[in-house]
């Protein structure tokens, strides 16, 4: 299954240009290099999922595509062009949205309000009207409610919306925290590890919401994940990382086979 | 005006170097008081990332214990042996009543709970020592008392001995600190309490024994304090506003460095002095001690927001 | 039946060592009067203390809570007395601040219902510029650093100085000391040897005189020309540096007498019984018997009320009119039992303080002998301010309601 | 029983998102404004008035104030007490400059100044974090201080350096100043205090809410997320300084009637601060509780020995006060962290599920 | 294998947790790991396993956390009043969920924390310090960074490190795979399974890594929303059905594949 451009993609869905492109990245913490050097690309609609062993530098990519670690060298490219130096709520604004390796979910507040501010980037009522909760402001809240409980229904979750999150145990988190990021409705969707600590079922439902969120609403999703299974089975193209280097890129098929990564990563063929 | 505040101080500097001399001597001796004083702060605030604002009158209760044993007929030194053994006693409660049960609260909870301490210290006192100024026993203690006079370029310079003193004496109290916590396994359990407390407790490192010990360092530096200060300026609650002169310095050194408690301490107390003498009183209204400490620490704050010589702030996600 | 007559006592908090000995005197006092006498005019004095720890919240909460059934109210600081000051117009309820307070309350027609009697601090300030010209020749170009807290308390005297700073031609240098620095005064300390003033008058309080003190020795400032308002005349201040302080001077209006009957009655009547708090070397003390003196005002006050309105219960009004005319002589002195611990004063409808004068208190080493003949202000320059400021103070809130039936001087 | 939620549907998103989905709270509510606006203004004494129902409600909105910013935003303030003389000394300025504006107008505007100096010393905030920040916020405070002692014109050269204010008009009523009547000033302080707290209530739910509570909670995510951290942190010192300064002009203008610059030192600021963390953090309904606590408290101790005819004497019942506070301060720390709001809350679950143990 | 597990070492009967005096947790929990043995906890998220470890171990009470009802035997003596340093000084570690490392602390030093309750001298556990090293060289390279700044996996690697740093005789291990790159994860059983034969340590260890954890476990105890729904031996769960199907992923034909997992979601046989 190849679309006209030339790129697999599963299901027949249809892949776009390069929305995200990363030229030679590097990035260095005082004596450190957690990236050298490294590029690679972000399609449109696909599922692009980054590798490698652990402290290979996956996360700070991520980071640095969000905005949140600044790289030394290189740029990164957004629909084709050149993104400014920008600060990370900048860049959310832009479309990019995430979830994070060690959960960053608020935890005094609720399921609700979680997701609720996964949609701040889209409010736009004034300090006024909220104080007085009236006009704008109350009906913005409505509509926006109004969106969040789809999300809340479509991650399943729904008994436990008004819990507070410090609560959940920590696959239900991970949850909310997709249904935050989803509630800003990204055109780019950065995950990091979601299904760390699952067990297969869970890990089956989360797929099965990655790949919704993929097919519904074509959001472009960039995943790192440890659980070949999930690599292999969701994504369309893969990027191996190995202590900052760049050891592999193409198809699960073309990467499973290649032998940089086995002897890297896999330590036995998957 | 420009030139009252930009040259002007300086050409008094160096009018009267021996004035200048005495400035910064005073400004000395108070800072290594403001330095015992988050010395104290430090070791807590390291062990539990607490923020022990009782400090301050646990220098208070320090030294009136002192002094009310032995008014009470104690000779000075068992008087000091006895007062040691009070704030062992108060280290031992606090951890029992206070700390054990709220274990992992959030920061500013203990926070709260030290405040509610000081309360409970401050109204205790009262009640055992009564409110009068009291004398430090420092002869008793001997401490000497006489001043040193020196006539550098024909100016003159005074400093009292007991300050002299108070500089040795803190610098051995420092050194011996050091060594304790960058050579000792205790040290090194120390600051791992504070950065998580159950990662600490789920390694076998039992928080009860290492808070009574930090507590009970925390009160033998509040004894030392409270005898160099209270030898200055006598013991009673008013002494209790000094501490907060502490909390500049703990801002500006960082809040779990000990070398930056001391560090902190002489700058603040040499700069505000200074600032205070040529600036503050001429141009200002004088009385600039009171915030000139919080905003030069603040400014510095702005460059490094951990203190001069705190640990970084990790920031990762 | 009794005379409730509540005392904003402060026992606690900073200021506490210095207000512990005036309490104790003021309470022992009236204990006296009650134990020896049966009270006054047949009736006790219900001496209540309600605790403020010198906090003008505490005073205010103390002030509300006692007005319903007090005569008089005693707020013992310069923060609280400005608070109730315009709330006693309302209320009612006779202000009683002896040698405290705000200095215009010796206009009885602005301010009906306070009183500073038997001195007020511009009064006191007076005396001391009267005392260093006899002692030391013309002050004119002369330097004089005030050293003061910086409260209510402590600026009260400035405008008074700064009168005389000008008509004289010395010159004034004030130096603040913040409530936060009262025991760490070296900048101050500092500022002074720089300024090499001739003189130092200090308006202190609490901790902050002891803090003076100590650092005048360290620093090496000549004793004898370093004198204080009244209520840094404590002993146990000095006490701290001993023979060191020998020479500071402090003017008073009040002085201990050591064998003065009545402190003789109190010994019998209080402290043997075991009715009193204080200790014999407080006793000794100017501070305790200051705190006598205070008590006796009250009770005086009381005493011309009964007598004036022929019944022993008392209102509020009523002491007021006792207060305003007051007259304590020599004679009524020594029927006190009293002679020597405040000279003699009198009130009147339109002149609250009385303007007595005081001595001048020297530490000798050990304790305070007096330094002076009685001192007299200089009632010119003092009222002209009074009545100045009085009146901008009525204005500031209005409306105010002024006693025009007092004559000047009546 | 008294609190079955069973039978409360909900069948619109306004619904849920309703103050009080469940219904009792509502009539709970109901009875407190009856007491408040009407039961307590006619059977109250003059000393009820000055010692616990103004001052009650004066702190509890300062308290409010500081829960917006350290409650709600997570930056912890020290500095309270600054900013309600700052408030307080606009307010005075105001009404000596412009002496026909109405004063419940310059109490309000006189928050705004203090909106000011609150977003000036905020700005550090973007940098500075958790304790230093606290600490930094000292520096407002003993700066501010000593600002109302030095510069005369705040005080408009009075020669003590208080200020004092003045009779006050408004109606033909007497609203401030010695001639003003407790019960007028209740009435007054009330209205504004339910005004913000209704105001408080709304912000505190909506969007700047929850970017508040998601700077709190972990500042990294929330700009990660999108939030634009120095906006929400200056909005939060804005609209927290906003309310405690005019917490602050209500404390000197509608209770006290004079205030010397150390009225609003540090002490006050820990006063305020008890009341927000002793009523819990995040809350709204903890301010009131809280306030309650330790305003009362004290005022209650000092009642007891009298009640009870105990021969102590007042300074020995002032420092038994201290110690007690102190003691209850841990005690309730100790029994619940989360504040007296959140005891409140367990024990709404435990009716609601009551009679089962869970 | 599955033959070397012993006496029972540690035995929980029964217990009830309960959160903030409200949050019922633990309804009911009995399990016992023989001495020795390796035994698996498994179970969805929320079941309760790592609620199940601290109240073992006795960190429950600095999260406001009570045990209400039931016994915890180690060696055959009541333990719930003992503090958590306690039971480390009686050869009971655990290593938390979620690696908590101390961050402001270097790799080493977070290793030698891990030593702290021992009193058997420095060359002792200089040794040991080189075993950790052995068993993880990428931690050896990272020794002197602070543990706050090293990537998820070396924070996973130096939190097990440090536990066994202690001697242990018994390791609670919660969730020692998450986050872990596939051979580390293989490795890290691997380790366990060394350490456990090597030196006889009994391990308990909570898992959502079904399929490895019972490849390595002796013993093994479903839990699900606070209650143990099955237990066994490792091999006998390993061919029972709803564990294949719901922990294991694999249906008739072998492991599916998690693209077909969207159209139908499926309920547990016993949960009705
Ligand atoms: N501190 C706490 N306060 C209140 N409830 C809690 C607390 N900790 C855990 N819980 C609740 O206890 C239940 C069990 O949690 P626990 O962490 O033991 O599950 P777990 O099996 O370890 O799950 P996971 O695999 O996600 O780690 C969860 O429903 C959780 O919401
Ligand atoms: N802020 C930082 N300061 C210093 N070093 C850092 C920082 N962030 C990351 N590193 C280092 O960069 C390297 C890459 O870290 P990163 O978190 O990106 O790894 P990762 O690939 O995500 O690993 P894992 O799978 O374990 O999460 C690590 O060695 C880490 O220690
Ligand atoms: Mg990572
Ligand atoms: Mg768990």
């Amino acid at each position: 299954m190849k679309d006209s451009s030339g790129h697999p993609a599963a299901g027949g869905r249809r892949v776009g240009g390069v929305l995200m492109e990363m030229r030679n990245i590097t990035l260095r913490f005082g004596g450190v290099v957690a990236i050298n050097d490294i590029s690679f690309d972000i399609r449109e609609g696909e599922i692009r999922a980054i590798i490698g062993p652990n402290g290979a530098g996956k996360s700070s990519m991520l980071n640095i595509v969000s905005g949140f670690y600044v790289p030394s060298e290189g740029q990164v490219l957004y629909r084709g062009r050149e993104r400014p130096p920008m600060k990370p709520y900048e860049v959310a604004r832009t479309g990019v949205a995430r979830t994070f390796q060690n959960i960053a979910l608020f935890e005094g507040m609720t399921v609700l309000d979680n997701v609720m501010t996964g949609r701040l980037t889209h409010m736009t009522a004034g300090i006024a009207a909220q104080a007085l909760w009236w006009g704008r402001a109350r009906a913005e809240e409505m509509a926006h409610r109004e969106a969040v409980e789809k999300i809340i229904d479509f991650m399943e979750i729904q008994s436990i919306r008004k819990t507070p999150v410090g609560r959940l145990p920590y696959g239900l988190k991970k949850r909310v925290e997709l249904a935050r990021a989803l509630a800003a409705e990204p055109s780019l969707l950065l995950l990091d590890e979601p299904m760390a600590g699952m067990n297969v079922e869970e890990k089956e439902d989360m797929s099965r919401f990655i790949l919704d969120v993929n097919d519904e609403f074509g959001t472009t999703i960039c995943l790192i994940e440890h659980d070949m299974g999930v690599v292999m089975d969701l994504s369309d193209r893969v990027v191996v990382m190995d202590y900052g280097r760049k050891i592999g890129d193409g198809t699960p098929d073309e990467v499973r086979r290649n032998q940089d990564v086995i002897d890297a990563y896999l330590g036995v063929p998957h | 005006m420009l030139y009252d505040f930009t040259v002007k101080p300086f050409a008094d500097m160096a009018a009267a170097p021996d004035f200048l001399l005495q400035v910064l001597w005073e400004g000395l001796v108070s800072g290594i008081l403001y330095a015992l004083i988050a010395l104290g702060f430090v070791l807590i605030f390291r062990s539990s990332r607490i923020f022990n604002f009782a400090q301050g009158i646990m220098v208070v209760f320090a030294a009136l214990t002192l002094v009310g044993l032995h008014a009470m007929g104690l000779p000075a030194w068992i008087a000091v042996a006895a007062t040691l053994g009070v704030m062992f006693v108060l280290a031992v409660a606090v951890e029992r009543v206070v700390l054990r049960p709220l274990v992992g609260q959030p920061d500013i909870i203990l926070f709260m709970a030290t405040i509610g301490i000081t309360l409970f210290l401050i109204g205790l006192g009262e009640i055992i020592f009564g409110g009068e100024n009291k004398v430090m026993i420092s002869e008793e203690l001997g401490i000497p008392t006489g001043d040193f006079v020196f006539e550098p370029w024909g100016g003159l310079l005074i400093l009292q001995q007991l300050d002299v003193t108070v500089v040795i004496v803190a610098a051995l109290l420092v050194a011996a600190l050091l060594a304790f916590l960058t050579f000792t396994r205790m040290g090194r359990a120390i600051r791992a309490l504070g950065d998580d407390h159950q990662a600490a407790l789920s390694v076998g490192i039992s928080l009860q024994t290492i808070w009574v010990l930090v507590w009970f360092i925390a009160g033998i530096i509040a004894l030392v304090t409270g005898i160099a200060w209270g030898a200055r300026a006598g013991v009673s609650f008013a002494l209790e506003v000094i501490a907060y002169k502490a909390l500049p310095v703990l801002m500006l050194g960082g809040l779990e460095s000990i070398t930056g408690a001391i560090v902190g301490g002489l700058m603040i107390g040499m700069l505000e002095k200074l600032f205070e003498i040529y600036w503050g009183q001429p141009l200002l209204g004088g009385n600039t001690e009171t915030w000139f400490a919080f905003v030069l620490a603040l400014v510095v704050l702005l460059f490094r927001p951990q203190g001069l010589f705190g640990e970084r702030i990790i920031e990762r996600v | 039946q009794e005379l409730y007559a509540p005392n904003l006592a402060y026992r606690t908090g900073p200021f506490a060592a210095t207000g512990i000995p005036l309490m104790n005197g003021q309470a022992d006092y009236f204990t006296m009067l009650n134990e020896r006498d049966g009270g006054i005019g047949g009736i006790r004095v219900n001496f209540d203390e309600c605790e403020t720890g010198y906090s003008t919240e505490k005073g205010v909460e103390c002030y509300e809570k006692t007005k319903a059934k007090a005569i008089v109210t005693q707020p013992w600081s310069t923060g609280i007395t400005l608070q109730v000051l315009p709330k006693s117009n309302v209320d009612e309820i006779p202000i009683l601040a002896p040698g405290y307070g705000f200095s215009p309350m010796a206009d009885g027609r602005v301010f009906q219902w306070a009183f500073n009697t038997p001195s007020s601090y511009w009064d006191g300030a007076s005396m001391i510029l009267q005392y260093l010209e006899q002692e030391g020749g013309s002050l004119e170009g002369k330097k004089i650093a005030f050293l003061h807290l910086d409260h209510p308390f402590g600026k009260e005297p400035l405008p008074f100085l700064e009168a005389k700073a000008e008509e004289i031609g010395f010159s004034l240098v004030p130096i603040p000391v913040g409530l936060k620095e009262m025991q760490n005064q070296s900048a101050q300390w500092l500022q002074i040897r720089r300024e090499r003033p001739d003189y130092v008058v200090m308006w202190g309080w609490g901790a902050m005189n002891a803090g003076a003190i100590t650092e005048a020795v360290k620093t090496r400032f000549p004793m004898e020309n370093f004198v204080g308002v009244w209520w840094a005349s404590h002993d146990a201040d000095l006490r701290l540096v001993g023979a060191d302080g020998a020479g500071y001077k402090a003017i008073s209006w009040s002085y201990p007498v050591l064998d003065a009957p009545v402190m003789q009655d109190i010994r019998t009547h209080v402290v043997e019984a075991g009715l009193s708090q204080t200790s014999e070397e407080e006793m000794q003390g100017v501070f305790y018997s200051r705190g006598v003196v205070i008590s006796m005002i009250l009770a005086e006050g009381i005493r011309a009320a009964q007598a004036e309105f022929g019944h022993a219960e008392i209102t509020p009004s009523e002491l007021r009119w006792g207060l305003e005319n007051l007259n304590v002589t020599e004679a009524r002195l020594a029927e006190l039992g009293m002679t020597g611990m405040v000279p003699p004063f009198a009130t009147s409808c339109a002149d609250h303080t009385g303007h007595s004068g005081g001595w001048m208190l020297e530490w000798d080493g050990e304790k305070f002998v007096k330094a002076s003949e009685l001192l007299k202000p200089e009632s010119a320059l003092v009222s002209e301010l009074e009545a100045r400021e009085a009146q901008a103070y009525a204005e500031a809130n209005a409306p105010w309601p002024v006693n025009e039936t007092c004559s000047v001087g009546g | 029983m008294l609190y079955r939620t069973a039978g409360q549907f909900k069948t619109s998103y306004a619904a849920d998102q309703a103050l009080f989905p469940v219904r009792q709270d509502a009539i709970l509510l109901g009875l407190v404004l009856v007491l408040a606006w009407v039961v307590l203004p006619l059977t109250a004494s003059e000393f009820a008035f000055q010692t616990m129902l103004i001052p009650v409600l004066i702190y509890a909105l300062a308290a409010l104030g500081l829960n917006v910013l350290t409650g709600y935003a997570g930056q912890l303030s020290l500095g309270t007490g600054a900013f309600m003389g700052v408030g307080a000394y606009a307010c005075y300025k105001l009404v000596t400059l412009f002496p026909w504006l109405n004063p419940v107008v310059a109490i309000l505007m006189s928050g705004a100044f203090s909106a000011g100096v609150g977003v000036a010393f905020g700005i550090p905030s973007l940098r500075i974090k958790g304790f230093y920040l606290a600490i930094a916020t000292l520096a407002a405070q003993f700066f501010l201080v000593w600002l109302f002692e030095k510069w005369a014109w705040l005080y408009n050269s009075n020669a003590s350096g208080a200020i004092q204010v003045p009779n006050l008009e408004m109606f033909g009523l007497w609203v401030a100043g010695p001639q003003a009547a407790s019960v007028t000033q209740y009435y007054l302080v009330l209205g504004v205090v339910t005004l913000m707290t209704v105001l408080c209530i709304n912000l505190t739910r909506g969007t700047l809410g929850r970017t508040w509570k998601a700077t709190r909670d972990m500042d990294i995510a929330a700009e990660l997320i999108g939030i634009n951290l120095m906006r929400s942190k200056l909005t939060a010192f804005a609209i927290s300084s906003y309310i405690v300064g005019v917490a602050g002009a209500l404390y000197v203008f509608m209770w006290k009637g004079a205030a010397e610059p150390n009225v609003f030192d540090i002490p006050l600021s820990f006063q305020v601060l008890f009341i927000a963390i002793i009523g819990g953090l995040g809350s709204i309904l903890g301010n009131y509780l809280g306030a309650i606590l330790i305003v009362g408290l004290p005022v209650a101790l000092n009642l007891v020995p009298g009640a009870l005819g105990l021969p102590i004497s007042s300074a020995m019942v002032e420092h038994l006060n201290i110690m007690i506070v102190g003691a209850l301060i841990l005690f309730f720390l100790i029994i619940e962290p989360h504040g007296l709001a959140r005891l409140w809350a367990l024990i709404r679950e435990k009716l609601i599920v009551w009679p089962f143990p869970y | 294998m599955a033959e070397t597990a012993g006496e029972t070492l540690l035995e929980v009967n029964n217990i009830e947790v309960i959160y903030n005096h409200v949050i019922l947790v633990l309804k009911g929990v009995s399990l016992k790991v023989a001495r020795g043995g390796i035994t698996a906890l498994l179970g969805g998220n929320g079941a309760g396993k790592t609620t199940t470890l601290k109240a073992i171990s006795n960190l429950l009470q600095s999260e406001r956390g009570e045990v209400t009802k039931g016994t915890i035997l180690y060696e055959g003596e009541r333990v719930q009043h003992l503090d958590p340093a306690a039971l480390v000084r009686r050869g009971v570690i655990q290593v938390m969920e979620g690696r908590h490392c101390f961050a402001h602390l270097t790799v080493e030093e977070n290793l030698r924390t891990g030593a702290y309750t021992r009193r058997d001298g420095r060359t002792a556990i200089e040794a040991d310090l080189e075993m950790v090293y052995g068993y993880f060289p990428r931690l050896k390279e990272r020794r002197r960074s602070q543990a706050g700044y090293t990537s998820g996996g070396e924070q996973q690697m130096c939190a097990i490190g440090r536990a066994l740093m202690s001697r242990p005789k018994t390791v609670l291990l919660d969730e020692p795979s998450m986050g872990l790159a596939p051979q580390l994860v293989e490795q890290i059983f691997e380790i366990v399974r060394a350490v456990n034969e090597n030196e006889g340590v009994s391990f308990l260890l909570a898992e959502q890594n079904t399929n490895v954890a019972l490849r390595y476990a002796h013993q093994g105890y479903i839990l699900e929303s606070g209650r143990v729904v099955m237990e066994g031996s490792a091999a006998a769960l390993r061919e029972n059905d709803d564990v294949k199907e719901f922990y294991l992923g694999m249906s008739e034909e072998g492991r599916r594949s998690f693209r077909d997992v969207r159209s139908y979601r499926r309920r547990k046989r016993w949960l009705s």
